[in-house]
């Protein structure tokens, strides 16, 4: 793809490897779709698992290394920037987009031949989105931040749609287009404000500027509020949720995965990078509005949940709620340094990817054979499933922070320390109640599988296919190590 | 105040009046067509800052190609001609539409103001807008995004594609 | 010391439990009972070595976060040890002929072991982490003993009941996790021994409020305290026999250990800012519960309302600041898992004959139709009623005793009133006992009974799983000091008191 | 030339596309609408290029890649429009609420 | 002290094994209690001989220790004179009960059980007597109350004894709150609830009103004192035997003894010792007039186990507590005399009334005889014993009103102007008794006869301490009885006596004391029960149904309505996601304008 490089910018291609790989791993399942016979188009999925396997690979030489490239020279006062850093912070989102997106493609396999969904275009349209998402993380200038976003985003509209002859799936894509591009406006312009007044888009370089700046604050403060949106969107922070709710029902299931974990953890590293590496200066303006909004997202996710009595759909207001957990660092860090927020949420994301797919994967499975897909049909699911039915219900624990889930239980601790640390009391006291309501819900789900089924209603019974037993058991088997070592999720290296 | 300014400012008043057409017509077509008088507009706004290559580039895709897009879509979804009673939300929601937007415009108009009163463009440094300054500090500096939004650009284009190909998937219905 | 055995103590019910759970249907349907009595006994003998070798095991496991994989056993967590596995094997003993009619028997006993892990856990837990994950440990398995193998005849059924149980004591988990994560994490570990040992030195006084008040709203639910106690009621009428005798003999206790173990030393500013509410609640709760024993009509939810009262002195005791008052509290707690649980046995028995346990349905007459089971009754609610002699009296005596002389600087006016007030609570209760016997044991029997062939006394299987705990009644009932000289010098370290 | 005219002149286009935007009822007029938005944005940036005279020319790139950005939003826009206009026979956005919360 | 643990082992081992054998082998019940009684008597003896011989019996045995977090307590038991003697009359008592019962109750079913709950009461009596820590007693206290109340209750086939039952037990208790925080207060003061250290440290704590009025609450309600009176006559719905044993002769009076114990604490709380003559005065008078009315045979001797109850408690309050523990023992062997002797009479007749008593004098002459010993002792008369102890009582108060001492002069006034009065009462009533039961014509038509041997002996042999009792105080140097009191009493009596036979003469299938003036009053107690019925059980009643409907109601309903608050905010929710995008965008929209407006008025 990078073939044009100038003398001006080195590449360092090492630490671009991951998306480079990924994005032509895109076009390459493009093209050999095209040229494959139809019955032998499914190696193109296998082919993609395999690929985010080997992108993955590439990772591990950057572990401990702090690498820039596309870099800026400074002139004067002002320091050299680079638009591309691999750091730790980019390496753990790195891996965990490529694993998220590992058990989403392992999970479409089965989906995109039952749903008779174009797969080469599908792949391709999964595979560009999470190369968005990988340099996403790594971006530091607002440019690549922005164009990034556009590349998680737009391939995930059409993916949503990609049931072409279903109407609620082209209505949800409608949805999550709209809500998307109008959040992507408001963001550009807060971004433009941003810009405007400190003339600079590296990161860094705002930082400094914000630092040195006096005079302007009104309007830095609608900047970078109004940049917040465009990320508040890709996590369906209240009130930029809306869409979630009808998009993930409308979608197929492995895409609404797709969007609240994948798709989420890329909004989150955005948001993460935005507000601690851009705009720090600024804590104090954005750490009370991201509190605020913390707050009200896990408050209207979990009341909205308790009344869900479809799968998906509980599913995609269990994760606006989760947002709202992982909002509560970032908006504790309006007190002390705003670095060691961080480690709170991005051990978080890692925590949520881990349990919200492995509930995802069950649920996928149970929608091939149940389409509607609601609550009920879990019932008694103990009985006929034992091992996808507890697999399911050790995902629920884990999102509920509910022993044995003690993976979320851990996320939870590390969550609430920032605002217990920093005197954000009162975040801590909504988010406890919070953890309550959502017990709840987490919990009459999980009890479902185990109680009688009604004498009408058999629950599913099925033969699970190896590719979606390999999600549910890389999930499992990723849920339960954290929960018996959660060390590693705080541990991601420089921590 | 001089020319550029009072062109700045007709060019302005134009494509603000148009834009205002855009969302209150209540013909589907005169809607695009005021579009493009409002991006032209805007393109002529850039060259006045001497942005040459950004307003070219203005002309082109947007009027050049979104515009037409977006007529091809008002067509394809069998937009009647001549007034429609249908294109906008029920009075109420104007209401709210009207009021959030003029609470934004003024909240940003008197930031904007207190913010950057008595700084004025020198535009003196002509050439910072041309096809040459633009499209080298594209390749030299921002390189990394480009190609990013080139994959951009194919997956929208595969995207809209396959979302547009009638050939597949219509027997699962 | 031998630093495996309180994990091997956890091990083998859990790996009874999932033995029973992965068993095949036909083969754990045959052994499960048999091994749930093999299981618990082999527990509880685990209990007696670590009760008294009292070992320990302190590993590290999250040290990012300052968690220890930290086990412990000294002088109020043994006892409580003991008789968490001492119940369970009665219980599963009692299950090999005494089944609830949804039998699933593997799963039952699953349940019950699983169960007793998390109560055991609970009470070895030495790292505040740690103690939250056993003391949420219990909520699951409690939920599908009343759930799936619970009384369906109750208003709203038993499902609705066990919501009910678990929505409220998860609102108080919540809250006490808050509390929890407030000490651990601006101590900076979470280690108990540790947070004792600093008596909340380094924890500011606010911060200490906040703790204390999320803690005690936590264990207050569980334990339970007026007037969050609307679950319990509900929970016991709705779970079978076993399940009520462990929530009333064990789970309960679970919340008051807590405030005693975690609540009151950690952050003792806290706990002495918010003593006199909870002396005050206490003390609403005894004669609250009392007067609504008054006026129940259901015997287990009757019982059910008499723990309230008899917590409500576990509760005062503690409330006291006092090594007395929590001594007492500790010891009221005990006996009152062993008296209680005998009467929910007793009930329980009851009720399985009945099918009912409705006191207007009941009518007089048991001493004539069943005098055994009348006669346990009646020991069973005298112990209950405090008779000196008997386990009952020790703790609320010294609960009392405690109150008429409070700790710290406590107001010494406020608490003779408690004290006071306490005192007419000892009177209802034994006035609502007495009703009890009257109106069930006195009297003839109705005529349906008369007529039922079928209502056998208790049976020979039935007195040897009750007649240990009689026992256990009378020998605490006049040997105070086996438990009060292992409780008193860690009660006095607990409350920051040298020896 | 003063900094505040093209600002003003953006901040007032922001608000009409805004107002479009809600005000809208048909999904392309909604389209449109956001394009007048992201103009507004394209413009802000142009000023405080020119303002700031940066060296990267961050500002005039940033909106070369904002008009592609919207172009390309465009076009796949229009595409799920379509779809949406197949399956549904209206682009009426209030009338695509099948997928909605049930209330009682 | 070997010989006290047996004596308290024996009994209670008799309890268990009597309990655990009764359904197995029925017929060992009998000699098993019998055998647990007699142990104990021989045991109790061993001490009370050394004392005969005028050996210094003061024992210890030292259990162990119990510590508490404050004040130990110990596990301790000590004898002295008083103990030991008290120990051998309760040994007696229930030695001749149980013997006495294997007739009384012959064929009971439940006899086990009633057998077993005699020893276990006597047991626990004992170690109330030998107790030497405060809570050691408690124990036995409640012990015994525990068993009275089973006891009281051994009819539960009629509601009569099951109310009886209930109320013995909760009245009891409510004293015993007030005594366990007397215990507490005394604890507080002497850092010890060792009874004798206590003692011993008792002038170092001078004016202990307040924790002797809380154990005074213990006494109050123990011994059936005004105002917790009410308990005793009601408890003579349990087998007479029982009332015998724990109604008359031991358990009430170990109220008594347990001041007797703390003696010395006492005499230096004057308030208290007033208060006490008070409660005394009150409850001599009103019991002994409640008697004059009663129909119910074992009423009338209930209501006089109450009055004379009083007179203990009145020799305390004005400083004698030899003379107190005098009137206790011969008390105890009256009064369990009188109710054998009356259930004899109840045995052959069938009823509890008097009315339908009447002539048995020569039907049941065993019974007359020692029964018209009981009633002589009851009333009074010398030689019998309740003569001797009786004037010793008013002599203290004859003492104290003269003398003054530890006691304030006019409670001895008090006391002896009311003693005598009811001196008067007890002889009316005691002639009635008598004259009504056992004199007069036969009014039921069946043929009484006198009782089986295992029942009259014990008659017999209590006969003679109650006769013959009383000399045994002449020794004591300390026991004052006055001339002129006795003279004065005895002719006080003896118009009693006279005033009641003269009423009976002139219509003698009558009640004498029916034309009493307000004789209804007198038959229900002075109404006292009606005024707690009003004041305590309806309240109680009242407040147990509210509690029942608040908790249905308002802590039901404020969980029920968190949860449906929770349900309708998420209601409040699912409405805004309307499906409209256009919705949506608004929300989106709005919120970040709210957001941005919000900051920016806050900054």
């Amino acid at each position: 793809m990078s073939t044009l490089t100038t003398g001006v910018q080195s590449v360092d291609y090492t630490a671009i490897a991951a998306p480079l790989i990924v994005a032509g791993l895109a076009l390459l399942l493009l093209l050999l779709d095209a040229f494959l016979p139809p019955a032998r188009r499914q190696v193109t999925g296998v082919l993609a698992a395999l690929g985010l396997v080997g992108a993955a690979a590439t990772l591990v030489p950057l572990v401990g290394d702090r690498r820039q490239t596309f870099c800026v020279p400074g002139k004067g006062l002002v320091l050299p920037a680079c638009s591309y850093a691999v750091d730790d912070l980019t390496l753990v989102f790195q891996a965990l987009v490529l694993a998220g997106a590992l058990v989403v493609v392992l999970l479409s396999l089965d989906t995109v031949r039952l749903s008779r969904i174009p797969p080469g275009e599908y792949w391709f349209l999964l595979l560009a989105s999470v190369s968005g998402a990988l340099t996403l993380a790594a971006s530091r200038d607002i440019l690549t931040l922005v164009v990034s976003l556009e590349v998680v985003s737009l391939p995930a509209f059409a993916l949503v749609a990609l049931r072409r002859f279903d109407g609620r799936a082209s209505e949800a894509a409608l949805k999550l287009f709209l809500v998307s591009v109008v959040s992507t406006a408001v963001m550009l312009f807060g971004l433009a404000l941003v810009y405007g007044v400190t003339g600079a888009v590296h990161l860094d370089r705002i930082a400094t500027a914000l630092d040195a700046g006096g005079r302007r604050d009104t309007i830095l403060v609608l900047g970078v509020l109004l940049a917040i949106a465009g990320f508040g969107f890709k996590v369906a922070a209240v009130p930029f949720h809306f869409w979630a709710p009808d998009t993930y029902e409308g979608a197929p299931v492995p895409v609404a995965a797709y969007l609240s974990v994948v798709s989420k953890a890329a909004g989150f590293v955005g948001l993460a990078l935005l507000l601690t590496r851009g705009f720090a200066p600024y804590a104090d303006i954005w750490g009370p509005t991201l509190a605020v909004l913390a707050a009200l997202t896990m408050t209207v996710g979990n009341l909205a949940a308790l009344r869900q009595t479809r799968a998906v759909r509980l599913l995609a207001w269990s994760s606006v709620a989760q947002s709202g957990y992982m909002l509560v660092p970032l908006g504790a860090a309006g007190v002390g340094h705003v670095d060691d927020v961080l480690p709170a949420t991005v051990a978080y994301v890692l925590a949520y990817a881990v349990m919200n797919l492995g509930a995802f994967a069950v649920v996928t499975l149970v929608g091939r054979h149940r389409p509607a897909n609601t609550l009920e049909d879990y019932r008694g699911l103990m009985r006929t499933e034992p091992l996808t039915a507890a697999a399911l219900a050790f995902a629920l624990a884990c999102l509920a922070g509910l022993p044995p889930g003690l993976l979320g239980l851990f996320a939870k601790v590390v969550v609430f320390r920032a605002p217990v640390d920093r005197g954000v009391g009162w975040l801590a006291v909504v988010m406890a109640v919070n953890v309550a309501l959502g017990l709840f819900y987490y919990l009459a789900w999980a009890a479902r599988l185990f109680t009688r089924p009604e004498s009408a209603r058999r629950p599913p019974s099925y033969r699970i296919s190896w590719s979606d037993g390999l999600a549910i058991g890389i999930t499992l088997g990723a849920a339960l190590w954290f929960s018996v070592a959660p060390g590693v999720l705080l541990r991601w290296p420089g921590h | 105040m001089n020319v550029v300014e009072v062109l700045f400012g007709l060019l302005g008043v134009v494509a603000l009046g148009s834009a205002l057409l855009v969302v209150t017509t209540r013909q589907l077509v005169h809607a695009a067509l005021w579009l493009v008088v409002a991006l032209g507009a805007i393109a002529g706004c850039y060259l006045l800052l001497s942005a040459e290559f950004v307003a070219w580039v203005q002309v082109l895709i947007y009027v050049g190609a979104v515009v037409v897009l977006l007529l091809f879509g008002l067509m394809l979804t069998r937009a009647p001609i001549g007034v429609s009673t249908d294109l906008d939300g029920p009075p109420l929601q104007k209401v709210a539409a009207a009021v959030v937007a003029l609470g934004l415009t003024a909240l940003l108009g008197v930031a904007s103001v207190e913010a950057f009163r008595g700084d004025h463009i020198g535009l003196a440094h002509t050439g910072r807008g041309s096809t040459a300054a633009t499209g080298s500090a594209v390749f030299r500096v921002w390189v990394l995004p480009f190609e990013v939004l080139s994959v951009l650009l194919l997956a929208a284009l595969v995207g809209a594609i396959v979302l547009s190909r009638r050939d597949i998937g219509e027997d699962d219905r | 010391m031998s630093h495996w055995l309180i994990p091997l103590l956890l091990a083998v019910p859990l790996l009874g439990a999932v033995a029973l759970l992965v068993l095949p249907g036909a083969v754990a349907e045959h052994v499960a009972t048999r091994l749930g009595v093999v299981v618990s006994a082999a527990t509880l003998a685990l209990s007696a070595v670590v009760a008294a070798t009292a070992p320990s095991t302190n590993v590290s496991w999250v040290p990012e976060l300052g968690i220890r994989f930290h086990l412990g056993t000294d002088g109020i967590s043994s006892p409580l040890l003991l008789l968490t596995a001492f119940l369970t094997l009665l219980c599963t003993v009692l299950l090999l002929r005494v089944q609830p009619e949804a039998l699933r028997l593997p799963a039952l006993v699953g349940v019950v072991l699983l169960l007793e892990v998390g109560m055991l856990g609970t009470f070895v837990a030495q790292d505040l982490l740690l103690f939250f994950v056993f003391f949420e440990v219990v909520l699951a398995p409690m939920w599908f003993l009343i759930a799936v193998w619970g009384d369906d005849k109750v208003p709203g059924g038993r499902v609705r009941a066990a919501n009910i149980f678990i929505l409220y004591t998860l609102l108080g988990s919540a809250v006490m996790l808050l509390g929890i994560l407030l000490i651990g994490l601006r101590a900076g570990t979470f280690d108990m021994v540790a947070l004792t040992a600093r008596a909340g030195s380094g924890l500011g006084h606010s911060t200490q409020l906040l703790a204390f008040a999320a803690l005690a709203i936590g264990f207050a639910i569980k334990t339970p305290m007026w007037p969050l106690h609307s679950w319990l009621p509900g929970a016991h009428t709705a779970a079978p026999t076993v399940g009520s005798v462990l929530l009333a003999g064990v789970l309960l206790k679970m919340g008051t250990y807590g405030l005693v173990r975690i609540a009151l030393p950690m952050v003792p500013q806290g706990a002495h800012t918010f003593a006199p509410f909870l002396g005050a609640l206490a003390v609403a709760g005894i004669v609250y519960g009392a007067l609504a024993c008054l006026a129940q009509r259901d015997l287990k939810r009757l019982i059910a309302f008499s723990s309230v009262g008899h917590m409500g002195f576990v509760l005062l005791g503690i409330s006291t600041l006092t090594p007395v008052g929590v001594n007492g509290a500790l010891y009221a707690n005990l006996a009152h898992g062993l008296i209680t649980g005998l009467l929910f046995f007793l009930v329980g028995a009851i009720k399985d004959r009945h099918h009912t346990a409705d006191l207007e349905l009941l009518g007089g007459g048991l001493y004539q139709r069943m005098p055994r089971l009348g006669a346990l009754l009646a020991f069973a609610a005298v112990a209950s009623v405090g008779l000196p002699g008997l386990a009952g009296f020790w703790g609320e005596m010294l609960s009392l005793y405690g109150a008429f002389d409070p700790g710290a600087d406590l107001s010494r006016g406020y608490y003779l009133v408690l004290m006071t007030i306490a005192g007419t609570g000892v009177v209802l209760t034994t006035l609502y006992f007495v009703n009890v016997l009257r109106r069930v044991a006195q009297g003839t029997s109705f005529q349906v009974w008369r007529d039922a062939v079928l209502l056998r006394d208790a049976t020979t299987h039935e007195l040897v799983v009750w007649s240990p705990v009689v026992v256990l009644v009378v020998a605490l009932g006049l040997w105070p000091g086996w438990l009060l000289s292992a409780s008193d010098p860690v009660v006095r370290r607990l409350l920051g008191m040298s020896g | 030339m003063p900094l505040l005219m093209p600002v003003l002149l953006a901040t007032g286009l922001f608000g009409i596309g805004v107002y479009g935007v809600l005000a809208r009822r048909n999904a392309i007029l909604v389209l449109m609408s956001v394009e007048l938005m992201l103009n507004a944005v394209n413009i802000d940036l142009v000023a405080f290029d020119m303002w700031w005279r940066d060296r990267l020319l961050a500002g005039q790139v940033f909106t070369l890649f904002v008009i592609t950005i919207a172009a390309a939003e465009v076009g796949l826009g229009l595409a799920i429009v379509l779809l949406v206009f197949r399956n549904r026979e209206t682009t009426s956005l209030d009338e695509l609420t099948e997928l909605r919360e049930t209330v009682p | 002290m070997t010989a006290i643990l047996i004596a308290l082992l024996a009994p209670t081992v008799a309890a268990v094994v009597g309990l655990l054998l009764g359904p197995v082998r029925p017929r060992l019940v009998v000699p098993v209690a019998v055998a647990g009684a007699a142990v104990a008597l021989l045991a109790v003896c061993v001490p009370a001989l050394r004392l005969v011989a005028g050996n210094d019996i003061v024992a210890r045995l030292h259990l162990a220790t119990v510590p508490t977090g404050a004040v130990p307590i110990g596990l301790d038991l000590r004898v002295d004179g008083t103990a030991a003697l008290v120990a051998v009359a309760v040994a007696c008592v229930a030695l001749a009960v149980q013997v006495y019962s294997a007739g009384y109750l012959r064929g009971d079913p439940r006899y086990s059980s009633y057998a077993a709950l005699v020893s276990l009461f006597t047991a626990a009596m004992l170690l109330v007597v030998v107790a030497d820590d405060l809570f050691v007693l408690l124990i036995g206290w409640e012990v015994m109350g525990v068993c009275s109340y089973f006891l009281v209750g051994h009819h539960w086939e009629q509601e009569g004894s099951r109310s009886a039952a209930v109320k013995a037990f909760v009245t009891t208790r409510l004293g015993d709150v007030g005594f366990l925080f007397g215990i507490f207060a005394l604890g507080h003061v002497f850092g010890t609830f060792s009874i004798h250290r206590i003692v011993s440290a008792a002038p170092e704590h001078p004016g202990l009103t307040i924790a002797t009025l809380l154990l005074l609450c213990g006494v109050v309600g123990k011994s059936a004192q005004f105002p917790l009176h009410t308990w005793l006559p009601d408890a003579m719905a349990g087998p007479t035997p029982v009332s015998a044993l724990i109604h008359a002769a031991t358990m009430v009076a170990a109220g008594i003894y347990l001041v007797v114990r703390l003696y010395d604490v006492y005499l230096l709380a004057p308030t208290t010792l007033a208060v006490m003559a008070v409660i005394a005065c009150i409850t001599m008078l009103g019991g002994a007039l409640a008697a004059l009315a009663q129909d119910d045979i074992k009423r009338v001797l209930a209501y006089s186990t109450v009055s004379q109850l009083a007179y203990m408690l009145a020799a305390l309050a004005v400083g004698s507590s030899l003379a107190s523990t005098f009137h206790l023992l011969t008390h105890a062997a009256f009064k369990a005399l009188l109710f054998l002797a009356a259930g004899s009479v109840i045995h052959a007749v069938g009823t509890n009334r008097m009315a339908d008593m009447g002539g048995l004098r020569r039907l049941m002459p065993v019974t007359f005889a020692t029964m018209t010993v009981g009633l002589a002792a009851l009333a009074g008369l010398p030689p019998f014993a309740g003569f001797f102890s009786k004037e010793a009582v008013l002599g203290a108060a004859e003492e104290t009103a003269r003398h003054g001492g530890a006691a304030a002069t006019w409670t001895g006034w008090l006391v002896l102007v009311v003693g005598l009065i009811t001196v008067t009462v007890t002889g009316a009533y005691v002639a009635r008794l008598w004259l009504m039961t056992f004199f007069g014509q036969p009014r039921r038509g069946v043929a009484a006869h006198e009782s089986p041997a295992v029942m009259r002996w014990p008659l017999v042999l209590l006969a003679v301490p109650a006769a013959l009792l009383g000399f045994a105080g002449l020794g004591q140097p300390k026991l004052h009885i006055g001339l002129v009191t006795s003279v004065l009493s005895l002719v006080l009596t003896v118009a009693g006596m006279a005033t009641v036979w003269r009423a009976w003469t002139r219509a003698p299938s009558t009640d004498p004391t029916a034309g009493l003036p307000g004789h209804g009053l007198l038959l229900h107690g002075f109404r006292v029960d009606d005024l707690y019925d009003r004041v305590v059980v309806r309240p109680v009643r009242l407040a147990a149904r509210a509690v029942g409907w608040t908790d249905d109601q308002v802590v039901e309903g404020a969980v029920l309505g968190t949860g449906r608050g929770a349900v309708a905010l998420s209601a409040l929710v699912a409405r805004t996601q309307s499906g409209n995008v256009t919705t949506y965008l608004t929300g989106l929209l709005a919120g970040v304008l709210l957001l941005v407006a919000g900051l920016v008025v806050f900054t």
